[in-house]
């Protein structure tokens, strides 16, 4: 499709990059207004929320794909629910940064900072529906560069510069491999089309170099998932970085990188055969790859997050540990691996938010991020009993202990393994020994929360009246991890329009 | 009737989930407000309410002429791609006896804990976790499918961990709730493989016999595998039958929540909660759970006959190895925990050699004798101001005749002797241990019957007979009263059932009917063999007379001759030591689990911090190698190129010293290893 | 023997790319780590104008090495910007210096 | 004789591109450093006329020299003192043995693969007698609009955050 019929598709994006520019010269007339964090947040929602509404709107039910602007993008099921995801989440991003006190506190600007968000999500937007090497790459470095920029977007902290230059040392590194990688898929195969490579491997023989060019290709991949070998920078990022924008780098880019890996290696390199089975097409057999990072992302996050004392460092192993059994699936080589992508990304988002939202609630309390400051912390007064049983609520969930939600996402991740089509026993294996493993160091928390009565810190405060949105925040989080985990026959049904996202 | 349960049954399990809402959510209002009667009495109504619905379930099922079998289909719970679950619950005659054992000992405990659990701050917690727990079994044991199954599964095991460490103040209180929760994850893991591989195999049947979509197919409903169950013949998974496999798996799961070796060690610990608790979960409900399972899936177990021998085995073993146990612990709960832990040794026995409904009878009676048992001491510790040690009792038979009364017939009950209800239950398993020609564990049963009455007449008399041997100022003895009505009732209710529950399943041997059997006949089918009525006669008498040695040596030790047991205890110093210490088991996992994660735990949390250097270190060592190598053949053989020799040596040198990382750089050298390495391994091959 | 082929241009990228690495790795100064990283989109951007003449269709790759040169461009000011911010806080740029988060 | 001149320019061009690079890499002063990089970037932007990429070549000097290395050189001055700046590029040692021997893995395997593979032209190799301005800016405008359009977007959120990373340093240094 051309440009110009395209753009009829292109609103919620371009709605969106409309109302950053506009966001840009109302904030620079307007100084005074926009410098406070209140109403830069608002608007910033607002902006967002109208995207969502847009796209929601223009995109519904994908019969069949849509390619707009020449190919750069393709719009279907995979971009729509996807990127409905990431604007959710950059929504929770701004509702988080509002009732945080950190981020209030050190935020000298706001009116950039609110910029700077939305930039983010419009690159997120881009790059889970981008069908297109260049526009791939592009839409990637554009939500790399606001990452970085993001993370080291305070003065007070004096983590934060240093977790934002190492992210952009590595990311730089790991987007130049991957740029190499790309130079060598281009050369094999002489296009930057998705679809053009498909049919130029489907037609060639192309030997050992289209294995090669894909291993560079995932370490930028696999840096945005933060997988196993490229996971280093995650944790350092995630202590340094302001805690909801920790949230934030946990849920949505990482949701953004799994489409693009979806994207990427389904729409390329895999056949639709008959009776919806999927099979390899070229000579690199990517799923063996993806199953082997997979099972190592797994076990390294969670052992190196047994021995963890900071929460938010905890949470990132955590959060490396899940990227690996989400890579689980997505090694499957199923349209169901597919699904549960998704499936669990979504529970992921409830649970894993909810998770920070509690961490930042307890760091407004104690400026500290420590585990051992948790300690008693359900019976100092009734916030603090709220609080930690919230935070029980979400780390059920994260164990995947029935009936939470994340027990019916494990469920589905380990169910796509074991698809009679293409079996991967070994790694359904591992998992389950790794979700045994996590149980450990999410016990730990509870038990330090809920089983001591020696308390640490400084006392709680009580309820708040300026902090409800943040109470009803965590309690919508946990109700819906508790409802989805009994009830989850909608979420189920939206993630299976991913059925016939592979023609 | 009929058409009620089908509607509405899944009431049954609405009430007690509401009740345990309600508590959890208002009940530290309710109780600021009103106090403690409203809390009691929404959670004994939610229960009660369950319970009138099981007896109506009861009926319905007596009624019903063709199948025996009522399924409520509440919703479809989730149906993608080609899984298929419903939130069904099937109602059948075993089904049915257990919720009837459930809701009623349940309801019992409930009033129980009314007295029981009078003035603790955690009053509402408590009833909220109760009703939960209700809830889960109740959902366990009515689940249709696998899936369900295992939820409950996993909700009573938390309810266990939530109650265990109730009192989560004290450290052995959390410590021993941990503990369950890990060792009864250990056995889930094995069953939700367990899970997978059935789903697996059964996927693999279907392919095998021409049907590929299995969309809309509730393939791991009961029904469903019991009609298709042949579909697993001749699947194998790494040269074992899958059936095997697959049972083996789902055993170990029996073994974490019904406590049997080799994951045991968590029961006795489990003690630390309150005592209603352990009279419900660790003795009435929870541990059978594993004996249910395994009657539920009676027809899958049916297809190994290895795993049939390694579960009467391993029940039998475990009913031995824990009634020697029992012989020499002096906590009164302990020797309970172990008794369960021995009794349900004796229920997997029955399991293993397929008389199911035998297990199952065993499972029910003992639900009965054994909460009796536990409330009985319930009320002991209460009278004694929470004394656990029965070194300390002695002579409350006085002081407490109710208790005293309730206790005995229990007590005889346990020991087998006739007419009493665990003489039926725990005979029929030996007689069908026998008839299946397993001697060998029928002499091990035989033994642990007059174990168990020797240990039991032990409790019996060191606690309520002769002097009150609790030190004047903890515990004097005017202070030493009767529980309260809420407490006793529930005792002279279950003593009763422990008493008559017998002859529902009264043999044909001895002019009966067996009810119990023939009841539970559409699950199990009629296992009538032929008949040895002499031969049935003759194990009757034997186990009858074993009982009756063990409580009259029991009776000699411990009341008549009080001072032999030491005497002898010293004379054989090294065996009492390792019985009193448990076998030294929970030193044995300790040291090989504890230690052991310990060790690898820290041996990994290093990996982070260390491997990159590790590579470097070995680059470095091998580097070194190299260096010293072309010293060695520099000084030998070329004399002018030492100097650079020797600056690679000093390289190498300055490389070993402990140089600051980096760790950034650190990062990307592992990348760009990875990356080494991935791309090598396919250049070269 | 002809010289200028794609063979000869792609050896040259590969050096400039594993002398990036290289650099990345070894280098203690942030500038210099950050140097290795340009030579590696350098590398990048000559291989896509070498695939774009030798074996593609048309200028896509040539295309693509400017948007490769853009964005370096783009991540040099972001990187000087933070190089400032770090070097306020650490008086030196010396990337292993940066530890204060580790674990 | 007039092939020879060329191939002769082009190894020329191609050790003015790799010499310097050991320099980047091993100079122990960070200014070397970067005058290396200078001479790297001239010499690609040669190879780029040598590819027929004549507008790419022009980018290339314009915003590798006139924009990225300037913003480095900025950043070198702005961060070090000028005395000590002989020893302000140091490496570390065990990191670059470790790294010497995986490049060279790297290099090896990759050189092998490069060589062995055949890379089929898809049209025999295109020339651009006539320069590529033309045809690039003709494909910018039409099938890479949007990425073109992106970019500025993307150039835009850089300034931004950029300004607001560096002012925040420079104002505090003023306080």
């Amino acid at each position: 499709m051309g440009n110009l019929e395209s753009i009829r598709y292109f609103a919620p994006e371009g709605f969106l990059s409309v109302f950053i520019i506009t966001f840009l010269i109302a904030g620079l007339l307007r100084r005074k207004t926009f410098s406070k964090s209140s109403f830069s947040c608002i608007a910033g929602t607002a902006g967002l929320f109208l995207t969502l509404i847009l796209e929601l709107c223009i995109n519904t039910g994908y019969p069949d794909a849509i390619v707009i602007f020449s190919g750069m993008l393709k719009l279907d099921a995979l971009s729509h629910l996807f990127k409905i995801l990431c604007i959710s989440s950059s929504i929770l991003l701004f509702l988080f940064s509002y009732s945080s006190r950190e981020t209030s506190d050190s935020l000298k600007e706001p009116m950039e900072y609110a910029l700077l968000i939305l930039s983010c999500t419009l690159g997120m937007m881009l790059l889970v529906s981008s069908s297109n090497l260049l526009m791939m790459y592009l839409s990637l470095e554009f939500l790399s560069l606001t990452a970085y920029m993001l993370t080291g977007f305070t003065d007070k902290n004096e983590k934060a510069s240093e977790a934002a230059m190492k992210y952009l040392l590595y990311g730089g590194a790991a987007s130049g491999i991957m740029a190499y990688g790309l130079s060598l898929l281009y050369g094999i195969t002489g296009s930057l089309d998705y679809s053009g490579i498909h049919r130029f491997i489907a037609e060639n023989n192309s030997g050992i170099i289209l294995y090669i060019s894909m291993i560079f290709i995932f370490t930028g991949l696999g840096f945005k998932i933060a997988a196993f070998p490229f996971h280093a920078w995650c944790p350092d990022v995630y202590e340094g970085a302001l805690t909801p924008f920790t949230a934030f780098l946990s849920v949505g880019p990482k949701a953004a990188g799994f489409a693009v890996i979806i994207r990427f290696f389904y729409q390329i390199f895999t056949v639709r055969g008959e009776g919806d089975v999927l099979t390899v097409l070229g000579s690199a057999d990517w799923p063996a790859m993806l199953a082997i990072i997979s099972a190592l992302t797994m076990t390294f996050g969670n052992l190196a997050a047994l021995r963890q004392k900071n929460i938010k460092r905890l949470l990132a192993y955590s959060s490396i540990a899940h990227a690996g059994y989400m890579l689980m699936a997505a090694a499957s080589l199923t349209i169901l691996g597919i699904v549960s992508v998704f499936f669990y990304l979504s529970v992921y988002f409830l649970m894993n938010f909810g998770a920070f939202l509690v961490v930042i609630a307890v760091s407004n309390e104690f400026n500290s991020d420590e585990i051992e400051d948790y300690e008693g912390l359900a019976w100092k007064n009734s916030k603090g009993a709220f609080l930690a049983s919230m935070f029980a609520v979400f780390l059920f969930s994260l164990i995947g202990t029935p009936p939470f939600a994340g027990f019916i996402g494990k469920f589905y991740l380990l169910l796509s393994i074991l698809q009679p089509e293409n079996p991967i026993y070994w790694l359904a294996v591992v998992a389950v020994i790794n979700i045994i493993i996590s149980l450990y160091y999410y016990a730990r928390i509870l038990k330090t929360m809920f089983l001591s009565r020696r308390q640490k810190g400084t006392a709680l405060s009580g309820f708040e009246r300026g902090q409800y949105l943040q109470y009803s925040l965590m309690a919508g989080l946990a109700l819906f991890s508790i409802i989805f985990g009994i009830y989850w026959s909608p979420l189920n049904n939206i993630s299976m329009l991913l059925e016939n996202f592979i023609h | 009737m009929q058409e009620f349960v089908m509607k509405y049954g899944f009431l049954l399990l609405v009430f007690p989930l509401l009740g345990a809402f309600l508590n959890g959510i208002f009940g530290r209002y309710i109780l600021r407000r009103y106090g403690e009667a409203p809390i009691g009495l929404l959670a004994c109504a939610s229960v009660f309410m369950s319970f009138v619905l099981s007896i109506a379930v009861f009926l319905a099922l007596n009624d019903s002429e063709n199948g025996s079998r009522i399924i409520c289909n509440a919703y479809t719970w989730l149906n993608a791609g080609n899984l298929r679950a419903d939130a069904a619950f099937l109602f059948d005659p075993l089904s049915s006896i257990m919720i009837l054992v459930v809701t009623g000992v349940g309801l019992l405990i409930h009033i129980y804990s009314l007295g029981y659990m009078k003035g603790d701050s955690g009053y509402y917690r408590f009833f909220a976790y109760l009703n939960l727990f209700i809830f889960s079994m109740l959902l366990l044991v009515l689940a249709d499918n696998m899936f369900l199954m295992f939820i409950g599964w996993e909700g009573v095991g938390l309810c266990s961990y939530l109650l265990i460490s109730f009192w989560y103040t004290e450290k052995e209180n959390a410590i021993a709730g941990n503990k369950a929760f890990i060792v009864n994850r250990i056995g889930d893991a094995g069953f939700l493989i367990g899970i997978f591989i059935l789903f697996w195999a059964v996927r693999q049947g279907l392919a095998a016999a021409g049907t590929f979509d299995t969309e809309g197919l509730s393939i791991l409903s009961f029904q469903f595998l019991e009609k298709n169950i042949s579909l697993l013949n001749g699947i194998e998974l790494y040269g074992a039958s899958a059936a095997t496999i697959i049972c083996l798996c789902l055993f170990i799961g029996a073994t974490g929540k019904s406590a049997q070796i080799p994951l045991y060690v968590w029961l006795p610990d489990a003690m630390a909660g309150p005592t209603p608790v352990s009279a419900l979960i660790h003795a009435a409900t929870m541990v059978t759970a594993g004996v249910y399972m395994i009657g539920r899936l009676n027809f899958l177990f049916a297809m190994s006959p290895l795993a049939l021998g390694i579960i009467a085995a391993t029940g039998a073993v475990t009913a031995l190895f824990a009634a020697t146990i029992g012989c020499a612990q002096f906590d009164i709960k302990k020797i309970l925990a172990y008794s369960t832990i021995s009794q349900l040794g004796y229920m997997f026995l029955g399991m293993g050699v397929s008389a199911y409904s035998a297990g199952i009878f065993h499972l029910m009676t003992h639900a009965f004798f054994k909460a009796c048992l536990f409330l009985g001491a319930g009320s002991v510790i209460i009278g004694m101001h929470h004394e656990q040690d029965i070194r300390n009792m002695g002579g409350v038979r006085k002081y407490m005749p109710v208790t005293f009364a309730a206790f005995l017939i229990a007590m005889l009950s346990i020991s087998g002797i006739p007419p009493l209800a665990g003489f039926f239950s725990k005979d029929e398993i030996l007689w069908k241990t026998w008839e299946s020609g397993h001697h060998i564990l029928w002499l091990t049963g035989l033994a642990t019957a007059g174990l168990t009455a020797f240990y039991m007449t032990r409790l019996l008399v060191l606690t309520f007979f002769g002097k009150n041997r609790g030190s004047k100022k903890d515990c004097a003895v005017h202070k030493i009263k009767e529980s309260p009505f809420s407490m006793t009732m529930p005792l002279i209710v279950l003593a009763l059932f422990s008493a008559a529950a017998g002859f529902l399943g009264l043999p044909e041997a001895l002019g009966g009917f067996n009810r119990f059997e023939f009841f539970l006949s559409p699950v199990f089918g009629s296992h009538r063999g032929a008949s040895h009525e002499s031969m049935e006669y003759m194990l009757t008498a034997a186990s009858a007379i074993v009982a009756v040695i063990g409580i009259f040596s029991g009776v000699f030790f411990y009341l008549v001759k009080p001072e032999l047991p030491a005497r002898i205890a010293k004379k054989i110093r090294p065996i009492y030591n390792l019985i009193y210490n448990k076998y030294f088991i929970d030193e044995l996992y300790s040291f090989i689990f504890v230690s052991g994660t310990g060790i690898i735990t820290a041996v990994l949390s290093a990996f982070d911090r260390y491997v990159i250097d590790l590579t470097v270190n070995l680059s470095g060592y091998i580097l070194r190698l190299m260096a010293h190598i072309i010293d060695w053949f520099d000084r030998r053989a070329v004399d002018g190129i030492v100097n650079s020799a020797a600056g690679i040596t000093l390289i190498a040198g300055a490389y070993l010293r402990k140089a600051q990382t980096g760790r950034l750089q650190a990062y990307v050298m592992l990348l760009i290893i990875a990356l080494a390495i991935g791309v090598f391994y396919k250049a070269i091959f | 023997m002809e010289i200028i082929t794609l063979q000869s241009f792609l050896i040259v990228s590969l050096i400039l790319f594993l002398t990036g690495l290289y650099t990345i790795v070894s280098r203690k100064n942030i500038i210099g780590i950050y140097m290795g990283i340009e030579l590696i989109l350098n590398s990048s951007a000559l291989n896509f104008a070498s695939f774009s003449r030798f074996a593609g269709r048309g200028l896509e790759g040539q295309v693509f090495s400017i948007f490769i040169i853009v964005l370096a461009a783009a991540e040099a000011a972001v990187a000087l910007a933070l190089l400032l911010a770090v070097f306020k806080r650490q008086r030196g740029i010396d990337a292993d210096k940066l530890n204060i988060l580790k674990g | 004789m007039n092939i020879e001149i060329k191939e002769i320019v082009f190894i020329s061009i191609v050790l003015l591109t790799i010499a310097p690079c050991s320099v980047v890499a091993f100079s122990r002063n960070i200014l070397y450093s970067a005058f290396a990089l200078f001479f790297t970037f001239i010499g690609t932007s040669g190879l780029y006329f040598f590819l027929d990429a004549d507008f790419l070549a022009i980018v290339q000097l314009a915003v590798y020299i006139g924009g990225v290395l300037v913003l480095l050189l900025f950043a070198i001055l702005l961060t070090k003192n000028i005395d000590d700046i002989k020893k302000t590029n140091t490496i570390s040692l065990r990191r670059s043995i470790t790294a010497g021997i995986t490049v060279l893995v790297l290099f090896f395997s990759l050189f092998f693969v490069f060589l062995s593979t055949g890379w089929t032209p898809l049209n025999g190799g295109a020339a651009y007698p006539n320069g590529t301005i033309h045809e690039l800016g003709r494909l910018i405008l039409s099938k890479y609009l949007l990425p073109f359009e992106i970019a500025s977007l993307l150039l835009l959120a850089v300034l931004i955050g950029s300004l607001v990373l560096a002012g925040k340093t420079v104002r505090q240094r003023e306080d």
